[in-house]
């Protein structure tokens, strides 16, 4: 008789270290000398997704040019709770200039290296929704035109959280924050508005796209590795939850990640030159409300009469997504 | 300090002769100074530029209002432009036709100057466009009329002309109007001779 | 270089902001229960000896499994892997196939002539055990690897008790057995066969300090039925029994079993293989009333036999018996309907349970017997000091396992009580339940079917029917151990801590919290697949 | 070597002498034509290891400009009005982080009412922008100014702006003395940055700074812009030494001593000045010329100083300080605090009209004669300013002013001037 393939789960795509595997195939995040390039001390909130995507990516970054990066910074969250005089987190060479211009700022810095001919230096901007999709949309769409090689990591959290939970075009709809409240006959963010960027990303046909989410480790590594690879302008767009700004626990920070993607709410893929050439499937499809329900700011949505109609407008996106990246094995 | 102005339309090559004639001065050993009316006009637009020539530093920075000579690339605008305004009673003026300072209506410009000094030499017309079109195949006078100016002038000689063309332009193009050039520097010589003799 | 003031900072540094004084809860890791190790029986750790069966290292598996039970290729056979049934990996697809893996250990140790450690000192202190069946071989193994000398002795003429006496060769090959008795006396345990004790006080004057009985139960519980004396009414207990000796009972075509443990479908099988045509199992209830394990029944089934539920014998007669056919009442309890029917039978095979034979034990001080048993304490002792039970002849659990965990469970407590203490058994760590677990980290992986012998050569002859694994999906079913509530070294907690907050100690040594930095967040606990991080709150 | 070339071509190939190994562009006039120019000498390969990046605006030339100067590239960019004003975060970014940037204002006005022609608007908005001012008089300086200013900017590690006149001296011909490569080199070493992103020292660069330090920090750069008072003269010697020719200083008069009447201006109107005061001198007026080079930081000192023996100064400069007057006018008072002189503000040639010497002639007259007013705003033309003064205090709805005032007009395409 024939017995199945042998797939262990301790070397599946899903736990972080995979003591089993030969110490090169596991995980950047379970080395012993990993770079921990943000390390601690940071003043994050406890659970911060952005922390913990901050560090993923960067220490695989590291990994893939040996220690050899620099990093430019918009500001935001990730800004003031990594550099707060008189110390900093972080254990790269990094700057910090203003809000609107870390891409920019970026291709200044690859320019630098190109003529110092340094070219085993890479270089890395990184931002939250605000400072990408929104004040350093005209920087960041330029350095995509010019194709400048950087690599621009998104940490997307879905809104302004360091001024206090505003409205970013980042921000989904019917979320309720500070300046989109959930009053009103139609509580909450509009629907209808704000932008996917990656979308956008992608229309500059530059090398490489990729979203990712801090509930996919393996695969948020393998994506900044494979850009790493790469010269020229890569885009990496990845959700990390905010429990202060979703109203969520500490504890379910890579929870509402991976709710985010098995719901199809996010959707997980890889573009090249404006094509998307892989998605990561669904693995146990599960209706919006399981990734809505526990986040304050969808609390709206269930009070004693729930938003039906809301809610399945939702559910139409999430399908919609399901069907434009093809995120169930069978498609929908 | 001797100053030129030019006056053209926006495509004519009116910058580019105030610059070749500060570079011809300059070719000379003298201080010049050349600049363009600033401003944001398109191809076919009255425009004005200016050049200053001296033997010593030209600190002056202001336009030139009664300049000592006037280089006028396209007559049509007499009638738009006050372009003799300030001309000083002795300066030269050197027009862009093949018609008479008569027929073209402004005699009494010419008249006011030859009824001071010895008739002709300080005035002439010039088609310069015919001679382009002739040299270049194109009509840009700019480089013709410089070679005028400097024969009713005398304020510089055809060689610095040359230079300064050869400086702006290269290959055919510089030949061209270096040729276009060196026959105005004649056509103005022999008109200014006939002028004497008349 | 001469960085600026204030805006120009140097790496790292950080680590001077101790960030664990935001901590309002706290992780600590623990190692709780897996339900398969609460349940079974024989008090295995079966979490972990797959933790090492898993990793490839098939003999540390089998050392730790031993280390409880010393019969594993037995196990892996005959016991009814109640641990599988407890596993919480049935919540996800299938439970792991433990009791598969266990016989692929004992297999594989047999394969390699594994043996066991030597015990480092001896106690000089000697006790009998009664009867080399699994609670007496489990009792002396123990003894023996506590220091002690174990002297077995049995009437049988092989050791293994009802394991060789009672079950059949397709369930249980013999080699196997012979192999794992062997093993145990190769540790020292002394075996006399062919040895019948009458009695027990005597037995002990030869300079035992303690004495474990184990005799089990092999005296067939009789009903009465009135059968003309040409008719062939036989027993289950020497039918099996039977099946030991050189010539094997003659059944004849039509064979009835009357009864509905698991002893009776035993007999039932091993009818179909002697070769009758017809063989009918009756009992009086209905199957879900039926001790005898749901996959034995349907494995009989399979091989041809025939069962009657809700119906009684009556009467035996020349070539045939009369059944009664029963009716259950308003409680559900089976009443005559007197309805009567005839059923061919050239021999009826009685399996309505069995009593132990406690001759031995009269006049034994102090000592209890009762309902057909021996009363016992705690710690397995009889009411006479020095005196311990186990296995069939004391409890009304019946099963091979069950005798492994009392004969363990006495050693213990005689090791105890021979230097003059009482066993004090160690508390049990709290349940890793279902809903510990952080199941996504798992993939999906089905069960392994083991290869099963084809339906005609199990109808034919004693070939063992359920085959083994081979080391590599062995393997693979180990892997498919979701190791509740104890960490595998996974790395999540350490790769998910957004404060790096987690030490690494390197392989084996798991990990620990540096608390310095902890902010509390509870993520490594969420995100910890198998349950084996604890939140408890400060104190403030 | 001497050679008859625009300002801008002059200003260009004195910056590609100076090795910068990144420049960003983005076009607007009257700056255009220097990125042009350098522009054409990287792809032709006459500047050799530069990279010239065509950015999508001001900010994001500014912060590329700071990257590639973090990450220890000399760097350079040139703008002018609104691009100034775009950039204008980011230009605060670059001295607050200390980057030695050197930058071209080609000065020009800024709407609304837009208007590309020439003032001092743009730079003297950034007054307190952090970054070093140096004003050119002539292309020469102007040229001298650049080689002069990366020296500047990397010994300090502060950002400086060379403004020159847009079209005035950008797009005016004339006679520069270029020097050679080996000149340059001679008084430019290669860039040594303060810090740098380098992974062999990793630094985070640009922390949050709180009130704990920030007093501090801001001080420090007032310290610096202190020590480029000291710094500027020193280096002009040096600059001397090298090519043979001074250039500003920090100040530098013209006809002062003994003068009364002391006028004080930025720039290339400082030429027409000139030529105004010798003319007032031979006419034996004791007037004299003091030209302020280096306007951040302002040399206090040395103003005060050249204006020691004098009675009266004029302050005339191309710039409003909207509700008060002048901008460099209210330096120089603080410079002559408590000295007693009679000071006059003069608001001339906003958005490109022209400074004439027959205007200036009367002006300074008057100015002798202490006639003149505080504030004074040359050759404005009163009839048109009333005219819409009136209009506004008759109808709510009076129209837009720069409209109404080009009706009133009339066409100025045929005026000359």
């Amino acid at each position: 008789m024939s017995f199945q393939p042998i797939k262990f789960y301790q070397t599946g795509t899903f736990t972080v270290g995979n003591r089993l595997l030969a110490p090169q195939e596991r995980s950047v995040q379970a080395g012993e000398k990993r770079y921990n390039s943000l390390n601690s001390g940071h003043r994050a909130c406890q659970g911060c997704g952005e922390a913990l995507g901050a560090r993923y990516a960067i220490d695989a970054a590291m990994e893939a040019c040996h220690g050899k990066l620099i990093a430019a910074n918009a500001t935001g969250c990730l800004e003031v709770f990594s550099t707060p005089y008189p110390e900093t987190s972080w254990q790269i060479p990094w700057v910090h200039s203003l809000f609107g211009n870390a891409a920019a700022v970026a291709t200044g810095m690859a320019a630098a290296l190109k003529v110092k001919g340094q070219h085993d230096i890479r270089v890395v901007a990184q931002g939250g929704d605000g400072g990408t999709t929104d004040i350093g949309f005209g920087c960041l769409s330029g350095m995509f035109e010019r194709n400048d090689d950087v690599l621009y990591i998104c940490y997307d959290n879905g809104g302004y959280m360091n001024t206090g939970v505003q409205r970013s075009s980042a921000t989904p709809p019917a979320a309720r924050t500070a300046t989109t409240m959930a009053v009103g006959t139609e509580p909450g963010n509009a629907f209808g508005q704000g932008k996917f960027v990656p979308a956008i990303a992608m229309a500059h046909e530059i090398p490489y796209v990729a979203t990712a989410t801090v509930a996919d480790l393996r695969d948020l590594e393998y994506k900044v590795t494979k850009a790493m690879s790469i010269r020229g302008a890569r885009y990496i767009h990845i959700l990390v939850p905010c429990p202060l700004g979703w109203g969520t626990a500490s504890q379910d920070t890579i929870r509402m990640a991976r709710l985010a993607k098995e719901t199809g709410v996010f959707p997980v893929f890889e573009a090249e030159h404006g094509e998307v050439t892989a998605v990561l499937k669904i693995r146990k499809r599960l209706p919006v409300e399981e990734y809505l329900k526990p986040q304050k700011r969808y609390a709206h949505l269930f009070g004693k009469q729930p938003r039906v109609d809301t809610i399945a407008h939702i559910q139409g996106l999430a399908d919609k997504n399901i069907r434009k990246y093809k995120l169930l094995e069978e498609g929908i | 300090m001797f100053q030129v102005r030019i006056h053209g339309r926006g495509g004519q090559g009116v910058v580019t002769a105030a610059e070749m004639l500060s570079i011809a001065a300059f070719e000379e050993g003298r201080h010049a100074q050349a600049f363009p009316s600033f401003g944001s006009e398109r191809t076919g637009a009255p425009v004005v530029a200016f050049c200053r020539i001296a033997d010593r530093e030209i600190r002056l920075r202001e336009p030139i209002m009664e300049p000592d000579g006037l280089i006028i690339q396209d007559p049509t605008l007499l009638h738009q432009v006050d372009v003799f305004s300030g001309l000083k009673l002795d300066g030269y003026v050197l027009i862009n036709t093949s018609r008479s300072f008569e027929e073209l209506g402004i005699g009494e410009v010419a008249a006011g100057r030859r009824a001071q000094r010895r008739p002709a030499d300080r005035k002439c017309s010039l088609p310069a466009s015919e001679l382009a079109l002739k040299h270049i195949g194109r009509p840009v006078p700019n480089a013709a009329l410089l070679g005028g100016f400097a024969a009713l002038s005398g304020l510089i000689t055809l060689d610095s002309v040359i230079a300064a063309i050869r400086d702006k332009f290269s290959g055919k193009v510089a030949d061209g109007n270096i040729a276009a050039a060196s026959e105005a520097y004649e056509y103005v010589k022999r008109e200014m001779r006939e002028d004497v003799h008349a | 270089m001469d960085k600026p003031f204030a805006i120009t900072l140097n790496p790292g540094s950080s680590l001077a902001n101790h960030t664990g004084s935001w901590r309002t809860t706290r992780p600590v890791y623990v190692d709780r229960l897996p339900p398969c190790n609460a349940t079974c029986p024989a008090g295995e750790n079966i979490q972990g000896w797959l933790l090492h069966a898993e990793s490839g290292d098939y003999e540390k598996a089998w050392r730790a499994l031993v280390e409880n039970n010393p019969l594993p290729a037995i196990m892996g056979r005959a016991c009814y892997h109640p641990c599988e049934g407890a596993c919480n990996r049935n919540r996800l697809d299938e439970a792991v196939g433990i009791n598969s893996v266990e016989r692929f250990l004992g297999d594989e140790a047999i394969r390699n002539g594994w043996r066991f450690d030597k015990p480092a000192a001896s106690s000089g202190k000697r006790v009998l055990v009664i009867g080399a069946g699994p609670a007496g071989l489990s009792a002396a193994y123990h003894l023996q690897r506590l220091g002690h000398q174990a002297v077995i002795v049995d009437a049988a003429e092989h050791a293994g008790g009802m394991m060789r006496y009672g079950i059949p060769k397709y369930r249980l090959p013999r080699d196997i057995i012979d192999a794992e008795v062997q093993r145990i006396v190769d540790l020292g345990v002394e075996l006399r066969l062919n040895t019948k004790v009458t009695n027990l006080a005597e037995a002990m004057r030869e300079g035992f300090d303690a004495a474990f009985l184990g005799v089990g139960a092999h005296i067939a519980k009789r009903a009465y039925i009135p059968a003309g004396d040409a008719n062939k009414v036989l027993d289950a207990v020497s039918v099996l029994r039977g099946m030991e000796g050189e010539d094997t009972p003659l059944l004849g075509r039509h064979v009835v079993v009357y009864g509905g443990g698991n002893t009776a479908i035993d007999v039932a099988r091993t009818a179909k293989r002697l070769g009758a045509e017809e063989s009918i199992i009756v009992y009086r209830r209905t199957r879900e009333k039926m001790p005898a394990h749901d996959f034995e029944v349907e494995d009989a089934l399979k091989e041809g036999v025939s069962i009657k539920w809700l119906s009684t014998i009556t009467e035996a007669g020349e070539s045939d018996i009369m059944v009664e056919k029963m009716a259950l009442d308003a409680n559900g309890f089976p009443q005559p309907t007197g309805e009567y029917e005839r059923i061919e039978a050239d021999t009826l095979v009685l399996a309505l349970g069995q009593d132990t034979d406690l001759s031995l034990l009269e006049n034994v001080p102090g000592l209890v017997t009762g309902n057909g048993i021996v009363q016992v304490d705690a710690t397995m002792m009889t009411g006479h000091p020095g005196v311990f039970a186990g296995g069939d002849m004391a409890g009304n659990e019946r099963t091979i396992t069950v005798a492994v965990g009392h004969g363990k469970k006495a050693a213990k407590a005689m090791d105890a009580w021979l230097r003059g203490e009482k066993f004090a058994p160690p508390p049990k760590p709290e349940l890793a339940t279902f809903e510990r677990l952080n199941t996504w980290y798992y993939s999906d992986a089905p069960k392994t079917m083991r290869p099963v012998l084809d339906i005609i050569r199990r109808q034919s002859t004693f070939e063992e029917v359920l085959g083994g694994l081979d080391e590599t999906n062995a393997q693979f079913e180990a892997r498919r151990c979701l190791s509740c509530g104890n960490c595998f070294e996974c790395d999540n907690c350490y790769g998910v801590c957004p404060d790096n907050a987690v030490i690494k100690l390197g392989p084996g040594n798991r990990f620990k919290f540096n608390y310095d930095y902890c902010k509390g967040c509870g993520m490594c606990a969420a995100e910890c697949p198998c349950g084996a991080i604890a939140v408890v709150a400060e104190d403030i | 070597m001497l050679k008859q070339c625009e300002g801008s071509h002059a200003v260009a190939e004195a910056v590609a002498l100076c090795r910068p190994e990144v420049i960003c562009a983005y076009p607007i006039s009257p700056q255009t034509h220097i990125v042009e120019g350098l522009g054409e000498m990287v792809k032709d390969g006459q500047l050799k290891g530069c990279e010239f990046i065509n950015v999508e605006s001001e900010f994001a030339a500014m912060s590329v400009a700071i990257g590639s100067s973090a990450t220890g590239a000399r760097t350079y960019t040139a703008t002018a009005s609104q691009g100034l004003l775009f950039m204008v975060e980011a230009v605060f970014n670059a001295s607050g982080l200390g980057l030695p940037i050197v930058m071209t204002v080609a000065n020009r006005a800024i709407g609304a009412p837009i208007n590309i022609w020439n003032d001092h608007s743009d730079s003297t908005s950034q007054r307190d922008c952090g970054w070093i001012q140096l004003f050119a008089e002539t292309n020469q300086e102007a040229l001298d100014l650049h080689i002069e200013a990366f020296k500047l900017a990397e010994e300090l590690s502060l950002p400086v702006m060379v403004c020159m006149d847009g079209f005035i001296l950008t797009h005016a011909y004339e006679r520069v003395d270029m020097p050679t490569q080996e000149q340059v080199d001679a008084f430019l070493p290669p860039y040594a940055p303060r810090q740098v992103l380098d992974p062999a020292h990793p630094v985070s660069i640009g922390a949050m700074v709180g009130p704990e330090a920030f007093m501090e920090v801001r001080y420090l750069a007032h310290a610096k812009q202190m020590q480029a008072l000291e710094l500027i003269p020193r280096m002009a010697k040096e600059f001397e030494a090298v090519f043979g020719r001074t250039i500003g200083g920090l100040i530098h008069t013209y006809r002062a001593e003994d003068a009364e009447t002391m006028v004080i201006a930025m720039g290339s109107v400082l030429g027409t000045i000139k030529d105004v005061i010798d003319e007032m001198r031979d006419a034996g007026n004791k007037i004299g010329v003091l030209g302020i080079t280096s306007f951040r930081p302002f040399p206090l000192a040395a103003v005060a100083d050249a204006l020691r023996h004098c009675k009266r100064f004029v302050v005339l400069e191309k710039s409003l300080a909207v509700g008060i007057g002048g901008i460099v006018a209210t330096d120089v008072r603080m410079a002559v605090t408590g000295m007693g002189l009679k000071g006059y503000t003069v608001i001339a040639g906003l958005g490109g009209r022209a400074i004439t010497k027959k205007s200036l002639h009367a002006l300074f007259d008057k100015a002798t004669r202490g006639e003149l007013e505080p504030v004074t705003f040359l050759d404005l033309d009163w009839k048109v300013v009333n005219k819409q003064l009136e209009r506004e205090r008759q109808h709510r709805r009076s129209g837009p002013v720069a409209e109404n005032i080009l009706r009133d007009l009339g066409v100025v395409a045929a005026k000359i001037v």
